[in-house]
């Protein structure tokens, strides 16, 4: 099967698709750049504090900007958000609290939080086994006659996993809201993507469930939000799921415990950073009159600001109380864990 | 009314339906055909394909979506046909279900029940026979329930239901249609973390659960012995007193498990004991047990499962130590 | 997708697609006729023992011998087989003792001895679980150098599980000479074939693996013994896999546990009735002459004749050792089941 | 030589993929990467595509598959990265490793051998600090075994991969890099069915296995009892003579396990002690484990994980009793 990459913006920051570019006022175009430029430069302190033995193992999202935010700013409050690990760009742009995600990616378990709010599930580690926990999120939301839609977020490795097969499966049979995105970083560490799997795009493997996938251009924001949010103006009309692959890149290392040079080649970085999802918005904003060098110094500054702040209120968090281990672990503690409670005190 | 397991089990799962519009069914084969042991006979008719799901064979699936529904408010009952299919869905229940609370710190819940027939001695094919329950017991976050008898069963799973957390009912499926009692037709829960002991004795504790009380009760029917018969209905959390309390009093204990012998939720039980009633033992706890060796298929099964003779024996073991 | 469904052979016993024939002595075709009419007499006498007591649950394989003899007579000696447990009439085209499918099927684990010379694995109940094994076996084979291919059997639900999508996945990673044969049988118990997947076709799920996927009329001994022919020969050629989706119906019950009209239009029974598969092959070599009413008589009392001395057989077996449970566990027996064998004796 | 526990499996690896052309490793990363923690380095290098192999990510198509490998003849050695992610495959152990030798009346048998980095305190992500053993140990058919060092960790690995059955073998993570020992150069075994006793000791016994060794051992060498150390390296067949001479010897025994402790390994063991040597204990078997939680993240794990203090609260609790 031969599938077309959707793009609306090309590389060189040019509108290539008039037809389908979102109707976007001047100020949201800008939001969205905001919000990337912001994800970059929390990306870019988690990479920092990590080095410096503050925080634990992180998994950057550098590269990967325009596929979360793009996505993300498709979303309405009410739908589910179930990520994997490298959603942190979701995450802040739903507004979860970025100094919570640094106390996260600390090791302590506080981090994930949820606000009030926020319909998220927390940052999952193993590999594709919330698909189907979004899949019962938007099947619930059919049941009880709602609006919301799930959006679950995942990697290319994740697509060899049994858990997307039959997530997968169920939300085509039961025609469920929900939203399948596969960013495609081309990598699931060291394993690279025609090693995941033999058929030619991800998208594809959507049809083989009765419904539609979609291959996008990961780094072109436009495109990614125009097709997540077809996707879910589709679910929220009762005409089922989509699958969409964000092709894109994996800029860092898979998490600061790898090393990409021990088996990629700097050659495929580099053609990578000629398409930087982040520097293509701003050659379009140029062109339309939107930024300038004043603009782009504030918009970092602010950003600094706010992830210096985040960094300051996650420092000056009290360690966490040794007994928490013991807490929400069931509703109530049943008489082995209060005894064991007790024995640890 | 004088009923079955099964009729007990549908009868609960009917009543919560009626009086929760959330609770939803999923499982192979639970619809139209009504289960493949009946239990969720005439469900569908009743409450609709919205609420009485049949899915794809896809046990992952199910558990994973029931995750999910649970999370979003529903009141999912997941069921697997059989209780070898049922290892498939470890990693989620482990993984997940487990620990959803934990992980969101508290801010979502999985309340689903996950229904498991449980345990040999029909005759069945093949991964149809086996006992799972100290694979769950040794999963934090989950509870663990298995009634022993239709009255029971109605209790237990009505609070297995209403329970906040995640529940593992395992149905002793060679006691389906094997014993009638009076249930009550209106609604009645069983605490899921309280123990019953069933007949009062003197000389020894007989510890079971599960399909082995009717094997228990049968067996020590006619015991020259006064044997005190512990059935634990819930296994995690477990009514640890009531069974302490038990062994102190008589000084002995037998502990009878269906599962294969190691690592069985037996040693659980003999560990307690060890740990709380050490000085008031008259002789070791003796396990009886399945073999640790697959469930073999039925022309050998029964000698596989502990039966009256073991049972006796073990207990005359323990009485002449 | 639209996906063309293979046949040579159609209901009224015409040749459709006289190009793709096989080339088939009258010899041959009379083999594939009276395996098809043996496999029915085993079914037939299966059933009734199991309703006398005389045996346990079983899964009858009545209107799917043109999709079990067509693929089994394709195979070479070598080849591995790997059954679900619906293959009773691949197992006695390979020459499996029917005896012995007998016992198995009266609960004596006896019956699954495999012979000496049979690349066999056993019956599968777990759905699915038995397709990654097959995967497995082709792929020693590859990395052996040898020239066996496996050929793996299941069922339209085995498609949904996980186990499917991880092994097909490998084999299309990999290139692993592996045959995946799926009965649909359109029923898998209670739940209907449009239950299992929203996809038009099993068949085209191959696609999303980066193989071929062929739907085939698998009610067509013709047809399903050539797509699986030229599948073997492609898989020798190490062309990769094959993935074969036998469109077919169960007209009997799922088990002798089950009832098929609590659940199923007798009218779709009905409809089935005219396609059977042994019917169709009958008409054929009558019009080809090499059937008559002799001929048919000679084949259903060699058959008959046959199956009662397998069943005489497996009736005169003396009951397994109770000990034997503790057989075949272990290379040798550890010290603790030497305990619990002493123990028991 | 002396080497680490990464360097000793590595060698061990390397060596009888030099002698036995039919081993091969399957797993994520494990090629040119070298596997997440560098056990596998240097080895698809010498031994290519076909012997050193990357598969996608799907831990049940790693095991599935290994068992037809291993049935057709050759040697899998299948890697898990992190113990959490062995959940989705216990059903092909369980259901298919554990019995294809039953199941097939002896004609085949699966002789694979499946590595999980085992146990916690390495500060990783949610998963990756599991201690699953006794949902190995509860399956009929399957061998567990879990080094402690260096040096028994080639021994055994060899004699695992030598091993006609289905091996799980668990490598404690954080002793990956923890302890260097001198290691031979040339191959030797260690059996799959003999403990340890690494120190003796008249007062108490205190049994552990994998990372839980050093931990013990750095607790009682300031001890002011004498204290008899039984390594197990083996968990399923293990060793009882040895574990019940000792505390026969002693009369007292600590068990120490990082899981959590309802229906972990360690309940076996005190039900194994208590069958077998009930009257020579002199206090009650204690155990110390892990808690019935999920295992925290790295800012409280520490405290989660059995430490020297508790051990020795524990060795205190037994002799005072
Ligand atoms: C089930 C499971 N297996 C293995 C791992 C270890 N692991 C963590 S991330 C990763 C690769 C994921 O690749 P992909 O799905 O493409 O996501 P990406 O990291 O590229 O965003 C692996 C193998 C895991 N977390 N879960
Ligand atoms: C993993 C698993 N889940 C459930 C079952 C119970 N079960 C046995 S056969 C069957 C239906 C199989 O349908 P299909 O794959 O279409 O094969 P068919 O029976 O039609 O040949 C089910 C649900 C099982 N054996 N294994
Ligand atoms: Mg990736
Ligand atoms: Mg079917």
């Amino acid at each position: 099967m031969k599938m077309e990459m959707f793009q609306i913006l090309n590389e060189e920051g040019k509108i290539v698709n008039t037809r389908d570019m979102p109707k976007l006022t001047n100020d949201e175009i800008k939001a969205m750049y905001e919000y990337m430029v912001l994800s970059r430069a929390f990306d870019d302190v988690a990479l920092k504090l990590q080095r410096e033995g503050r925080m634990l193992t992180y998994a950057s999202l550098l590269g990967q900007e325009a596929s979360q935010i793009g996505s993300a700013l498709a979303m309405h409050k009410e739908d589910w958000f179930a990520p994997s690990f490298r959603e942190n760009g979701v995450f802040i742009t739903l507004g979860f609290p970025m100094d919570a995600l640094y106390q996260y990616w600390a090791g302590d378990e506080r981090g994930m939080t949820i606000p009030e709010d926020m319909n998220a599930l927390p940052v999952a580690v193993p590999v594709g086994t919330q698909i189907p926990h979004a899949v019962g999120l938007a099947w619930a939301s059919k049941l009880q006659g709602k609006k919301s839609v799930a959006v679950v977020y995942f990697g290319d490795g994740a697509t060899s996993k049994g858990d997307f097969h039959e997530g997968m499966n169920f939300a085509g049979v039961f025609k469920i809201p929900c939203i399948f995105i596969c960013q495609n970083n081309q990598w699931a560490i060291s394993v690279p993507r025609k090693r995941q799997s033999a058929s030619d795009t991800l998208a594809e493997k959507a049809f083989s469930y009765g419904f539609e996938g979609v291959l996008v251009d990961g780094n072109d924001v436009f495109a990614v939000y125009k097709v997540t949010k077809d996707a879910a103006d589709k679910a929220r009309a009762g005409k089922g799921p989509t699958f969409i692959e964000c092709y894109t890149y994996r800029m860092e290392n898979h998490t600061t415990a790898d090393d990409w040079k021990k088996y990629r080649d700097p050659a495929e970085v580099e053609m990578w950073k000629r398409k930087d999802p982040v520097e293509r918005l701003r050659k379009y904003m140029e062109s339309e009159g939107i930024w300038n060098e004043n603009y782009e110094k504030g918009v970092w500054e602010k950003a600094k600001v706010k992830v210096a702040e985040a960094v300051k209120k996650f420092e000056a968090v009290e360690p966490p109380k040794p007994t928490d281990m013991f807490e929400d672990v069931y509703a109530e503690l049943p008489e082995e864990l209060e005894e064991q409670k007790k024995d640890f005190e | 009314m004088k009923m079955n397991l099964v009729q007990a089990i549908n009868l609960a799962l009917k009543q919560e339906m009626e009086k929760y519009p959330s609770v939803i069914l999923l499982g192979e084969d639970i619809g139209k055909d009504g289960g493949v042991f009946r239990v969720t006979e005439g469900l569908w008719q009743q409450f609709g394909d919205d609420r009485v799901i049949d899915t794809p064979l896809a046990e992952v699936g199910i558990i994973g979506t029931s995750i999910g529904l649970a999370i979003a408010g529903m009141k999912p009952i997941a069921e697997v046909q059989f209780d070898g299919f049922s290892m498939s869905m470890l990693d989620q229940l482990y993984n997940h279900a487990g620990r959803m609370r934990k992980r969101s710190q508290g801010k979502w819940h999985v309340p689903l029940v996950f229904r498991v027939p449980h345990g040999g001695g029909i005759r069945a094919l093949e991964h149809h026979s086996e006992s799972l329950e100290a694979f769950f017991t040794h999963m934090p976050g989950i509870k663990v329930v298995t009634p022993s008898g239709p009255y029971n069963a109605k209790g237990l799973l009505i609070s297995s239901i209403r329970d906040p957390d995640p529940v593992v009912f395992l149905e002793p499926k060679r006691v389906y249609r094997a014993i009638k009692e009076e249930v009550p037709e209106e609604e009645y829960t069983i605490p899921l973390n309280k123990a019953e002991v069933v007949q009062e004795g003197s000389d020894i504790t007989v510890i079971a659960w599960g399909a082995m009380q009717k094997v228990v009760r049968e067996a020590v029917a006619q015991s020259k012995y006064s044997v005190e018969i512990v059935d634990l209905l819930t296994l995690y959390p477990v009514d640890r007193k009531t069974l302490i309390d038990s062994v102190k009093k008589t000084g002995r204990c037998v502990v009878v498990q269906e599962a294969p012998r190691t690592c069985g939720y037996g040693a659980e039980l003999v560990a307690t004991i060890n740990e709380k009633a050490l000085l008031n033992l008259e002789a070791p706890v003796q396990r009886v047990t399945g073999y640790d060796v697959p469930v073999p298929l039925p022309k050998l099964e029964n000698y596989y499962i502990p039966d009256a003779t073991r049972i006796n024996k073990a207990i005359e073991n323990v009485m002449s130590f």
